[in-house]
Parts: C-alpha cells; structure tokens; sequence
C-alpha cells in the first residue's frame, strides 16, 4: 500500500453540479480512482464563472498535483492561472489544444459510437422522423449530433431529423417539453443529448438513444441504444504519467476513443432490430480495427424536416 | 407579543455594534450546516477568516468580489432612495457587459488611456438605457416596475444569448456562446500584479463617493431624497419629478452597467451567460444592509464579499459541500437585517399589559 | 401560418400549456395570496426550490406522493413564517426580506439536498404523479386529451384557483385578507389581529408556492436538480400584478404564459434556423409588460401592500 | 365621590358630577391614565367618568394627548399607568383589558377614528361585517345582517348605500359607515375623533342631531373637536386637556367660547382685530376654466383677487375646490380658460406659479405640503432649493440652509427640536407653520390658502389668520377656500361661492350673512343679496 503523503492530490472544478452528464463521468472516473487509493480526491461543484479562478487557485495554492475541470467558458483564466503554477498539472475539458508548460487538455470524442448508434436508430425508425434535443450547439454537442444522423442516413436514407436545443445545461422539464413537441411533429426516436428527453420518450412509449451515460436501467425497455462517455481511461493515463514524473502537456482527447476504452457503444438486444445490430457490430469492429474512421463535424445540426 | 418602541436616540455605537453583533450569531449559526456535513467547527472558522482576509490573494479576491456588488449596491441604494424598485440590477449589468464588449473587443481602434473610459462610459449607458424603458413606462404609464425590471432581466439575458450565439460570437470560440474577448488595451489595470483585483474597484469607490456627495450635497439629491419620500409634497414644491424618476433610473442603471464592465473588462476578458451569479440582485440586498448609504454600500459589500469568499475557501479545504457559503451568506444576510430592528427599536417581549 | 395553426389545433400543444402553467398556477396563487394581505413575498424563487427539493426528498425516502406534497407545502410554511415574522411584527423591507429568503430556501436546499447524497453521480428518481386517466373523459374528443394528460397535481391548481377566488371574494376570511391589504388599521379598529391575517396569508400563500416548486420534481419530473426553478418564481411575480390580484386572472395569465412557451418550443422546430429561438422565449416576457402597461391604469392593487403596520405607531 | 374631591383637590376646574344624575352610575371610568411617548408625557393621570346618555366634547389644543387619551381606551395603545373600567350591560364596573381593540369593541366601546379605518375595497357592508363573524365560516349570508343594519339605519337616520365600494363614497357617507360599525357593535359608548373635520357644515349638523337622538337611547358619546361652536351647541360636558392633563371638566351650560379658548391654551387670545386695507389691482385673474368631470369639474370660472384683498371661496368640500386649487397651484393644466398673476398670463406649473409670486398653502398638509421624512430645514427650503440663495453649482449650501431655518423658526414659533428635525414627528399646527413661513416670507403677490386651519387647534388657527393678515397687509391678494364659515366671514373682504364647478360672483362680505352663504353652498341662489 502507498503512505498517504504519497498519494497524489487530485481536484476537480465543476461549473456544473456532479450530476449533469459529462461532469459526472469525470467524478465518477476520479472517485474510481481515489477509491483504488491512487490518489485523494477534491473537487467544487457548481462554481460560478466569476469565481472559477480563485478556486483554480486556491487549489494550486494547496499543494494539489493535478487539477482537472472544464476550461469551456473560462478558457483565458484557466490557461493565465496554468502558466502561473508551472508544477501542477492541469488537464481541463477544451475544444482547443494544449498549452505549455502544464496544460493538457482532453474532449468527450464519443462520435465513434454515437455514430453507431445512430446505424441503429436509422433503422428502428417506422416514421423516419428522429427528434434531437441538446444543450447548446458547441462542437462537444454537434459533433455527436452529427455522427449519430450520419449512421443513421447510412443506414436509411429517407431519415429526417428535428432539432432543437434548449439553450441550457440543465433544465429536465424543459428538454422533456421540446421532446414532446417533437413526438406530437411525429418523431418516435429520441436522441437524448440532454436529461428529461427519455422521459418524454418513456412516458409516451417511445424509444430514445442514450448520450454519454447509461440510462437504461432507469428508463426500462426505452433506451434502444447508448454512446458512452468512460473517463477512466483518460483519467487513469493522466494519473499515471503525473506519478511518474512524465506529464507532458499533451491531447488526452484520444483516450475516449472506443479504441482506449474511452467511448462505448451499447444495445438494449430486446429493442433493436437484428439486422441492423449485425450491421452496427461489424462496423464497430471496423471502427476498432482502424478501418473506418467517422467524420468530426462541429457544423451546428439543423433540422431537415 | 412583541412591540417595538423607536429609540430617541441612537448611538454610533449601536449602529456599528449591532450589525458586528448580528455577524458574530450568523457565523455562530454555521456551526449548524458545518457541524452537520461532519467537518470540525472550530478548524472551520479559522479557514474561514483565512479564505476572506488570511492573505494578499484572499483579499484580492475579496475586493473582486466586493466590486460588482459595489456598483450593483449603489444601483439599487440611490434608486431605492427615490423610491424606484430598480430589481433589474440583474440585467442592467449584462447591458453594460454587453456594451462593453461591443466597445472593447476591436471595433474601436484606440490607445489604452481612451479605449478604457470609452469601454466604461458604454457600458454605464447601456445599463442607464435600459433602466430608462421601466423608468418611463412608470412615469408616463404608470406601470409598476418591481415587476417590469424584474422581466426585463430576462429579457436582457435572452438578448445576451442571442448576440452571443448569433453576431456578437467569438468566431475563435468553437462554438461556444462566448464573446469576443475585450482587446488588451480596454482591460481595466490589475492592481495587485498577479492578483485579479482590478481598477473596477476603484471606479466602484469612486462612483460611491459620487453618489454619497450627489444625495447629501447637491440640489439633485435633495430632490430624489424629496421625491423618494413624498412625490406629491415634492410635485407641489416645484420639484421635477418626473425629470427626477429619470435622473435616479439612469444614474442607478448607469451604476449597475459599470458593473458589467468591470466584470468583463476587468475580469473575465469576455462575455458569457453566466457571467453573473446574481449580482444584480445581490445588490439589493447590500443596499438595504447599508441603510441605503452610498458609503455603507461599501462596507455592506466587502462584509457580504467576505463572508462569500471565506465560506467559500472553507468549503473547499474541508471538502464540505460548497453550497455551504451561499447558506452562511444568507444566514449573515438575515441576522444582519434582523439587527437593524435593534439599532431603531426598543424590542419589548411581553410588555405591560394590565389586565388580561 | 397554416404550421401555427396545426399547432394551435393539436390538444398536445394546449396539453403541454397546461402542464408549464401548472407551477405558475400554483405560485401565482401564493404570491396573490401573499400581496392581497399587504406582503410582497419575493421569497417565492426560494421556495419554489425548497418544496420541490423537500418534497421530493419526503418521496425518495420512502413516503408516498401525497405525503410528500405535504411535506413540501409544510416546509415553504415554514420559510413563509420566516418572511412574514421579518416583514409583519419586524416591519423589515419587504423587498431585502424576500431576496433574503430566496437566498436562504435555495442554498439551504442545495447543501441539505448534497449533504443528504453527497456521492450520486445520476439524480436519483422517484415514481412520480400519473396522468389522471379518468374512464369516459379521457376519451373526449379535444378536452380528454388535452386535459386528462395532466396529473392529479394540476386539477388541485385548477380547484385552488376556484377555492381562492371563492374564498377571497365571499367568505368573511376573504374580506379580512382583503381588508388588511388594503387598510390594517381597518382591521385592527374591528377587533382581528393585523399580524395574525397576515402572518396566516403569508404561511398559506407559501405553502402553495412550494407545491408549485413540488410539480416540478413530482409530477413534471421524477428528480431534483440544481437550478431547476430557474426563474418561474420571479415569472409568477410579474402574473399576479398581470392578473390585477385576481385569481381568475391569474389563471389566464399563468396558461397564456404556458402557452406561450409551449408555442415557442414548437415553433423552434418549424423556423427555427430562421429567427433564433431566443426571440420566442422573450415574447412571453414582453407581453407582460405590455399586459402590464395596459392594466396599470386600471388595477386596483392593495394600497398597504409593501407598507409595514406598527401598532399604536404613526 | 372621592375621586371628585381628588380633581378639585388637583385644580381641576369643575368635576364629572358636575351635571350627571347623582344616583346613576358610570358606564365608563378612566382612572389615572398615564402614557409616555418617549420623554413626551401625552397623557398625565388622568381621571374622566361617561355616563349613560350624555355627550361629552373632548376639548384641547394640537397634541394634547386627546386621541392618544382614545386610543388607549379603545386598546390601540397601552397606558403606563391607571386602569379603565367599563360597565356591564347590568351596570358593573368591570376592568377592561387593555391593548386591545377586540376586548373593547367586546365590551360596548366603538370608535370613529380621525382617520378613518375602513378598507377602500370592500362595500360599506363587508366593512362593517368585518370581524363580526367567525373567520372560517365557509359562506357569509348577509341577509341577516342586512336586515339588521337597515332597522339601526331607520333608527338612527344614518342611510347610505351599504353595497357601495368605500373608496367611491363621499367622506360624509364613510363617517357613517363608521358610526354604524360601533352600532352593529351594540357600542354603549361611542367616541368621535374630530368627527367634523372634513364635514361641511351642513354634514356636521346633521351628525350631531344624530348624535343626539342616539344618545337619548342611551349611548353615552365622547367626540374631540376643535370647534368652539360645535362644542357648546352638541355637548353636555366638556373635559379639556392641556399638556396631557385634565384641566377641566364642566357642564357645558357653565361654559363660554372665550372661557374654553383660555382653558385649553393657558393663556388668554385676543381675536385678531380686522383691518381695512386698500384694495389694489387684480394679482389674480381666472378667466372662463374649465375642467374634469363628475364631482371635481370645473365650469367656465373666471375670479379676480386683488392685492390687499382676502376673496374667500366658500363651498361645500367636493364641489370643484381641489381641481381649482390645483389648477392655481400649477399641478394641473386647465381644459380651457386663462390663468394671470399680475397681469402676466402664464401656463400653470408648479415653478412658473412660484416664480410670477404665487404661493400656495396645501389643502392636504401631510400630503402635498411637507415631505415628513426630510427635516424641518429641508422643508422650509424646499420650493427654494434651486434658489441661488441656497446653492452654487448645483451644490447646496447647507450654511444658507441652516441660517434661514433658525431664522424662520424663531419668527414663525415653529416648536420643534431644531432645523435638523424630522418634520413628521411636529403637530399639524406646527408643520402647518413650516408652510407659512416658506411661503408666506417670500413677500408674494399672491396666496392661495386651501383649508389652511383645517383640523388646527384655536391657537394654531389664530396664528395662520394673523400671518394671512399680514400677508395682506403687505399687499398680497389672497385666495381663501374653506369650508369653516366663521372662518370666512372673519378674514375675507369678499365671499364667493362655488357650488357644483360653478363660482358665483364674489360679494362684499359685509353685505352678506350666513344663512345666505350657506344656501348658496347648498345651490339656491340668493336673489335678494344684491
Ligand atoms: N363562489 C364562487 N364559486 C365559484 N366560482 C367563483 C366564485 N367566486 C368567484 N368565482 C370565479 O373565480 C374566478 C376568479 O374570480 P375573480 O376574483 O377574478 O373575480 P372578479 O369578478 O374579478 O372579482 P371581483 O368581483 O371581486 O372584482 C372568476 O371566474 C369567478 O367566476
Ligand atoms: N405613537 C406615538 N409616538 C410618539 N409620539 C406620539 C405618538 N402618538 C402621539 N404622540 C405624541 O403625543 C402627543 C399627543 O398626541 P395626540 O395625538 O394624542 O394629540 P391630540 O390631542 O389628539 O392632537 P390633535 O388635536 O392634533 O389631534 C403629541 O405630542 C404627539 O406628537
Ligand atoms: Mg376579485
Ligand atoms: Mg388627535
């Protein structure tokens, strides 16, 4: 076992509360891995813009090794803050590259199996209508977006897509009110970017595609398929090269490919057509084995309806 | 019952030991919410007095903190005086950011010395423009504008959203609903090297000590104090009150404009949605602790600014919840209120009642 | 246009105005209730997350769902005693007092919410309210769609805003609160208590406004989130001077701005790529204040509203 | 008897057996009342019985501690010191929980304050039903009570419409929803605070026939006044307080006006002796204005006042008055007509008014007349502050401010703390001092005087007649409106008479009496006056 003093001090930096989707995957990759006793494990959730420097450097100032959080929107004070404290490390969300001497950055590139899933939801569609409810149409959002209509148009090329995005993070109610807009205009498949979506689809006995996390086991028989988001990958690679002295400023982005382990694509066998399940599997193979790569497209989607 | 008899007389001190007094129960009261996350109170407090004045960076970040909420505090305390419920601090501030941007982020090609009080003065009048739409919707129509600031905050922030998604996104942004960053020649000097204070703050004391000299001073202070107290008295003794109304509602968006502008061009370097966790409204509440005293506003901006800081630096080193310095804020933010009862009144539990 | 007419025809879109108007319904009775007796209450955004936090919380940990509207209609009581112990006997700003506990309900929610589930990485989820599914009605042709996808939580708004009303303007109660709103001295010089009127109208108006905040997590949704009120608190403010302190008003105004919204996210998908959204979400906004301009004239609103009553003082 | 031979012991002047039946007994004793506001003794042991059936005036200057004195018995505020007794309904004294409002409507005692309590809106019905019945019955039939109202309003004489939203009844109707609140009550004792203040004297009058054929039935009646007339002609006893003391306490029939007027002060008023000025040319013109409609119109008003002149305006409260004064204070804009001051005609402005030397006395005091939040100095410079006399530079000179502050409460015996005082905590007399020594110093060409002793006591209501004089006497043309007929007669050279937004022509006042005044106030013209 490792003598407390050695571990190494890791904290997080949340603008969002744990349980949005793509933060908790960050809080879940990072609790993993203090509860494997690699490291001990802060983090600040819900930090308003103005104050996400001083907790940047209240951290750096404690001593922390590595600093992990979302650059997006603070992207200026977190680099300024990074330069100041050269011997920790950082590796923040970023649609931008690293930065010198301590700044690594890493990005939910999920397109791979999002892009599967689509292959599947091409073919459960009867009216070829898909409703897509996000966020806000930044690359992290539209680059999944994409991939997912790109599959699905492989697969059926009459498929149509609503799209809407709610223009907030965090507001179920509301994506569950533009997901039943988008039924009543006669979608039945959801693409659950955002929480409350699958509800609207469960609720009106629709199917949904899951978006980063797992949903399945709280919305039974409603989620067909999933892209996944796992951030131990990409947490474990960070950990390890600041442990052993060899952090580098570097993209972690590859490593939430399905090819590190990083992205995931997952069926409900039950829900999904057989055919197109073949269809999907072979392609992920192709995807595994380097022989297919899927266009990143942070275009914003539209709807083609 | 309780009955309250107003003192004849109150003494400075009183009026400075009651709300150090109100404090002092409110931090006692945290013990509660800390005690019940499991973290060792008395550790607490003393990582608490660090996190708001333990250091240079502590303070900085105290100060930066206390600038917008100076500037959205004198927002609400002069309007308040003339007795016009600006509540839209909130959304005057995300026009003066939103100016400021406009301004500072390259459209205007100019030295420092100008592009800076060209980025301030933009921002002051995009906070006064829009405070001016409920000011006269109130003088000339008569609608009541608690509520008409208060919508118009949301209003404001949808066209905030919209510029920032549409013409005013920064093309470098990936995307993201972020502004244009403001050029280094209109960022408002830091003022501690490293540290994020910023001459914001010195535009929030000078603006304070404008108004304290413009309420007690001047003929128009006379008048928005005239008019804030008896508009018909002060309508039948020749004063303007509708040219006041206007006056107070572009002076008070003006204020809570710069503190847009001091959160972007001294802060942030560019415009989000979520620039603000709302200061505007904040505001109010610093100005009613400070009795509506431009120079208390100050003091009650700083006090709230710490408290803020402090539990917030706590929560953090003890790995408590941060929501926890938002609850010890609001807790010090109703002691403080309730002891001003104290500073007016006599509070008499009981009292003499005859017979029963 | 033929687009917005299809809208406009479908009950799910008069469905969905409903179910965005309950919340407001319920507050936009609270706070009418609140002000009616000569209290503004702007502690409703708080409270609105408190109920909706402790009522769902009562659920999760085991009660049944009415229990659990119980409970969150108790604990906005509570912070409603709060307000109105700071504005009636205590006499404070009315204004500072409701932004107070706005900011004390919220935080004090969140850090109880995350003291309570310090290590959940997905919200956790109740069984909430189902939609009323009454045999015969739910058949009808445009009403039974329309209406009977509510739950049970939205006919209570539904009949409170009757009980309201009915109470207000025919029982002896009514009168009082109407009366201590208007002129407490009036009510005083007859013989009731000042402070007991609205103390009690304070408690009863906030607890419906936590039970507005309960919808959210018990009936619009199955969890709690952060943030989750995200303004309709301060929307149900601007209903009530909207509604000249009508409760029949209030309704109108609540499923206007309902309908509004449910329009505007309908829309977005038909033009969206044309006008920004933005623009649709404001229209609600904009239309209050021009419903407010228009009214301003005319509304008679409670004359000791925002005004402290100290007994035996002048 | 005992507490009698205390009175005359403590110099009270008379005592309360004076005229009452010997062997009747009190329905009410105050017994040693004392209130402290602060270091302000209001109320100072004082002893006062009511018995069944009488009506006692209640007399006293501005601030005596009159309505305090009610206020405690009606349970608003409590006293430092003494007790109240009331009478059961079978005649035992009983003592009455004091501070409280239900306890003494409970025990019969029903009050009409100064200002009234009713809430503006509700019907007069559901104002007096208010706290009559359980709060939580689910229905309130009024039919009963309705029933129940009409017989006491055929009884009593006091009809007005129940089913009429208070705020749109005129101020004379609403004094009997008041009065028929206590009634409804059962009250056995009915206390008026300055019932008359805002009636007309028609109104007034019959109040107290009202008054008296209640009390005939039994009620025993308190009502505080400042008018002498009143007092001697409705009263049966006169209590009168001084600095928050009894001081006297006599049957009326052993009273005269110039007695009560030096009880009350402590000292002894000379009326002011009227002199003739001469009248000067027209300051003020009015030609043909028109204005408004329903009860606060105006039609076709044309008015001259000349310098050294008093023109009194008479007329029954509600008759246009308001909208006239208004208009001559510049807080409103004329539908049609002219307005000269000296022969300069302007637009009506606040400021333009002032600067042609037209000041004006507010009808409504507390409202338009003075801002109660701002200190005594603040409001005597307040229409001057853009003066160059009291700033430089938009920057105000607080010396200048302080200067003329001392100066003017030394000359005009404003009794307050200083110039730094709040001006909402001085009597009505004294902030009605404030207002002349503002307006009054500035030497104008023209005053308007709107109900300017309205609610004041004898010595106030002297003072502003003396300064109204002096104006006068200095050349000033002053515009009278009152409704106080003695008032008029005693100050103006001319009488005009506006009735229905219509002003007739203005008439020497010594060619006049009062009966033809008032039938004019009442909108029969006089044919044989000229
Ligand atoms: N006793 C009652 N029973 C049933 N419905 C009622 C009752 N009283 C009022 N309502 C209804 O409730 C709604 C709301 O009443 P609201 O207070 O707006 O009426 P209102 O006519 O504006 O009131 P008011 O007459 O006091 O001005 C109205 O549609 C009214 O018909
Ligand atoms: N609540 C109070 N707080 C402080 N002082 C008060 C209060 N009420 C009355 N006073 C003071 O007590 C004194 C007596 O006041 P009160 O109202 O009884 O006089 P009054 O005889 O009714 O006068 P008026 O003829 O003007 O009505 C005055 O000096 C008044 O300023
Ligand atoms: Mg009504
Ligand atoms: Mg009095």
């Amino acid at each position: 076992a490792v003598a407390q003093e050695e571990k190494l001090k890791v904290a997080a930096i949340y603008t969002v509360p744990v349980e949005q989707q793509w933060v908790s995957r960050i809080h879940k990759a990072l609790n993993a891995a203090q509860q494997h006793g690699d490291i001990s494990y802060t983090f600040s959730e819900n930090v308003a813009n103005t104050d996400y420097e001083r907790v940047m450097r209240e951290y750096a100032e404690g001593g922390m090794d590595l600093i992990v959080g979302e650059a997006f929107a603070v992207e200026r004070a977190a680099r300024n803050v990074a330069k100041e404290y050269p011997d920790t490390a950082f590796l923040m969300g970023s649609s931008f590259g690293p930065a010198k001497p301590n700044f690594a950055v890493f990005d939910n590139w999920i397109h791979e199996p999002s892009y599967l899933t689509g292959m599947i939801a091409g073919k459960a569609t009867k009216s070829n209508v898909i409703g897509m409810v996000g966020g806000y149409a930044i690359p992290e959002v539209s680059r999944l977006m994409n991939a997912f209509m790109e599959g699905a148009r492989e697969v059926n090329p009459d498929v149509k897509f609503l799209v809407t995005f709610i223009n907030s993070w965090y507001d179920p109610p509301k994506a569950k009110e533009a997901a039943f807009a988008m039924i009543d205009k006669g979608a039945d498949i959801l693409y659950a970017e955002r929480f409350g979506v699958s509800d609207a689809a469960k609720e009106k006995g629709i199917l949904a595609i899951g978006n980063v996390i797992d949903t399945a086991s709280d919305y039974p028989g409603t989620i067909l398929s999933s892209a996944l988001w796992h951030m131990e990958p990409t947490i474990d690679k960070v950990i390890e090269d600041v442990s052993s002295g060899n952090f580098e400023p570097a993209d972690y982005g590859p490593y939430s490919y399905m090819a590190h382990g990083g992205g995931s694509f997952v069926v409900d066998e039950s829900l999904a057509d057989a055919d197109a399940l073949k269809a999907a599997r072979e392609k992920e193979q192709e995807i595994l084995d380097g022989l297919f790569r899927v266009n990143v497209n942070d275009e914003e989607p539209k709807s083609t309806l | 019952m309780i009955r309250f008899e107003p003192r004849e007389y109150v003494s400075t001190r009183r009026v400075i030991g009651a709300p150090v007094f109100a404090a002092l129960i409110a931090l006692a009261l945290a013990a509660i919410p800390i005690w019940s996350a499991g973290a060792d109170i008395a550790t607490a407090y003393v990582l608490m007095v660090n996190g708001a004045i333990g250091s240079v960076f502590a303070i900085s970040e105290l100060l930066a903190r206390a600038t917008p909420l100076i500037l959205t505090g004198l927002a609400a305390a002069v309007a308040f005086r003339a007795k016009l419920w600006n509540i839209g601090g909130e959304g005057q501030l995300y026009a003066g950011a939103l100016a400021a941007v406009a301004v500072g982020s390259g459209s205007l090609a100019l030295p420092s010395y100008a592009l800076i009080p060209a980025v301030l003065v933009a921002g002051a009048l995009a906070g006064a423009a829009v405070m001016l739409v409920p000011t006269l919707l109130k003088v000339k129509l008569g609608a009541d504008e608690v509520v008409t600031t208060l919508l118009l905050n949301f209003v404001i922030l949808l066209i905030v959203q919209m510029m920032l998604e549409g013409p005013m996104q920064d093309p470098m942004g990936m995307g993201w609903p972020q502004s244009e960053p403001v050029l280094e020649e209109a960022m408002l000097p830091q003022l501690i090297a490293r540290m994020r204070v910023h001459a914001g703050l010195i535009v929030a004391l000078l603006a304070a000590v404008f108004a304290a000299i413009l309420m007690r001073r001047t003929v128009w202070g006379f008048e928005i104090r005239a008019v804030g107290a008896n508009p018909s008295a002060a309508r039948h003794a020749g004063i303007p009150v509708t040219a006041t109304f206007v006056r107070v509602g572009l002076l008070s968006g003006a204020f809570a404009g710069l503190a847009g502008v001091g959160e972007v061009a001294g802060l942030k370097g560019y415009l989000t949605a979520d620039l603000s966790p709302g200061f505007g409204y904040a505001g109010i509440v610093v100005a009613m602790l400070a009795g509506l005293s431009p120079l208390g506003v100050v003091i009650a901006a700083i006090f709230v600014a710490g408290v803020f800081v402090g539990a917030d630096s706590m929560s953090r080193a003890l790995g408590v919840s941060s929501y926890l310095a938002d609850l010890v804020v609001a807790m010090s933010l109703l002691c403080v209120l309730i002891s001003g009862l104290f500073v007016r009144y006599h509070v008499r539990i009981g009292g003499s009642r005859a017979t029963d | 246009m033929i687009e917005i007419l299809d809208i406009l025809v479908n009950p799910n879109f008069w469905a969905a105005a409903i179910r965005i108007a309950t919340p407001l319904i319920f507050g936009v009775l609270g706070a009418l209730i609140c002000e009616r007796s000569g209290v503004l209450n702007l502690g409703i955004e708080g409270i609105f997350t408190a109920g909706a936090m402790a009522g769902w919380m009562a659920v999760w940990l085991g009660a049944d769902l009415w229990t659990g509207v119980a409970v969150a209609a108790a604990v906005g009581g509570v912070f409603g005693l709060l307000h109105a112990i700071l504005t009636v006997p205590f006499g404070l700003s009315q204004h500072v007092s409701g932004i107070g506990v706005t900011l004390f309900a919220t935080s004090l929610s969140y850090f109880a919410y995350r003291t309570a589930l310090p290590d959940v990485s997905s919200p956790p989820r109740i069984t909430p309210f189902q939609p009323l599914d009454i045999e015969g009605f739910s058949d009808l042709p445009f009403i039974g769609a329309a209406l009977f996808q509510q739950t049970p939580l939205t006919f209570l708004a539904l009949f409170l805003v009757l009980a309201v009303a009915f109470i207000l303007n025919r029982t002896p109660l009514g009168f009082a609160i109407r009366a201590v709103g208007d002129n407490p001295a009036a009510v005083e010089a007859q013989g009731l208590s000042v402070f007991g009127l609205r103390v009690g109208a304070v408690i009863v108006g906030s607890a419906l406004m936590a039970i507005g905040g309960a919808f959210l997590t018990m009936s619009a949704f199955d969890a709690f989130f952060f943030g989750m009120v995200n303004g309709r608190g301060w929307i149900c403010i601007a209903l009530v001077v909207f509604a000249s302190w009508r409760p029949g008003k209030a309704l109108l105004g609540a499923l206007l701005f309902g309908a509004f919204d449910a329009f505007q996210v309908r829309l977005q998908t038909e033009v969206g790529a044309f006008v920004p959204g933005q623009v649709f979400l404001m229209l609600p906004y904009l239309l209050s204040i021009f419903a407010l301009v228009a009214a301003a004239r005319k509304a008679d609103y409670p004359r000791a509203l925002l005004k402290p009553y100290f007994k035996g003082q002048r | 008897m005992a507490s009698r031979a205390k009175q005359v012991a403590n110099g009270i002047i008379g005592g309360p057996m004076s005229d009452a039946p010997a062997e009747q007994a009190a329905v009410l004793k105050l017994a040693g009342i004392t209130k402290r506001f602060g270091a302000l003794l209001a109320n100072h042991a004082i002893n006062l019985d009511l018995y069944p059936g009488e009506i006692v005036a209640l007399l006293g200057e501005n601030g005596a501690g009159k309505t305090t004195l009610m206020n405690i018995l009606f349970g608003h505020y409590v006293a430092d010191e003494g007790t109240v007794q009331i009478a059961t309904p079978g005649g035992e004294l009983r003592p009455l929980a004091q501070g409280s409002p239900q306890a003494a409507l409970k025990a019969g005692i029903g009050m009409v304050h100064q200002h009234f309590t009713l809430a503006e809106n509700l019907t007069g019905i559901d104002n007096i039903l208010l706290g009559t019945r359980s709060l939580f019955s689910p229905f309130a039939s009024k039919r009963s009570a309705r029933a129940r109202l009409e017989k006491i309003m055929r009884d009593s004489g006091l009809t007005v419409d129940l089913d009429t939203r208070v705020s749109r009844l005129s101020v004379g109707e609403q004094q009997r929803i008041e009065i028929l609140k206590a009634l409804y009550r059962d009250a056995r004792v009915l206390v008026l605070d300055e019932p008359t203040a805002v009636l007309t004297p028609q109104e007034s009058e019959n109040l107290f026939q009202t008054l008296r054929s209640l009390a005939d039935e039994g009620l025993s009646i308190v009502f505080i006044s400042h008018k002498m007339a009143e007092v001697l002609s409705a009263s049966d006893r006169v209590a009168v307080l001084r600095h928050g003391e009894l001081v006297a306490d006599l049957p009326t029939k052993a009273c005269d006006r110039n007695m009560l007027a030096d009880i009350m002060v402590g000292r002894h008023l000379e009326p002011e002796a009227r002199m003739e000025v001469d009248k000067g040319p027209p300051l003020l013109k009015l030609s043909g204005i028109s204005t408004g409609h329903g009860r606060d119109a105006l039609h076709n008003v044309s008015l001259e006042v000349h310098g050294g002149e008093i023109l009194g305006l008479a007329g029954v409260s509600g008759n246009g008055q308001g909208a006239l004064a208004r208009i001559i204070s510049g807080l409103e804009l004329p539908r049609s007509g002219s307005m000269e001051i000296d022969g300069r005609r302007l637009k009506p402005a606040p400021r333009t008014v002032m600067r042609e030397g037209l000041v004006r006395i507010p009808e409504d005091r507390h409202r338009d007349g003075i801002v109660g939040e701002m200190t005594v100095a603040e409001n005597l410079v307040i229409e001057d502050v853009r003066s160059k006399a009291f700033q430089s530079f938009g920057f105000l000179d607080f010396s200048a401010i302080e200067e003329r502050a001392e100066e003017a409460i030394e000359a005009y015996d404003i009794r307050c703390p200083g110039g730094g005082a709040v001006a909402r905590l001085l009597s009505g007399g004294n902030i009605q001092k404030i207002i002349l020594a503002r307006t009054l110093d500035k030497e104008p060409k023209v005053v308007l005087a709107a109900q300017p002793t309205r609610g004041l006591d004898i010595g106030a209501t002297e003072d502003v007649h003396r300064r109204l004089f002096e104006a006068r006497a200095r050349g000033a043309a002053i515009l009278l409106i009152s409704e106080d007929l003695d008032e008029l007669f005693q100050m103006s050279g001319r009488i005009a008479v506006i009735h229905r937004g219509k002003v007739s022509p203005p008439r020497e006042a010594a060619g006049l009496n009062r009966s033809q005044v008032g039938l004019m106030m009442a909108g029969q013209e006089s044919e044989d006056a000229t």
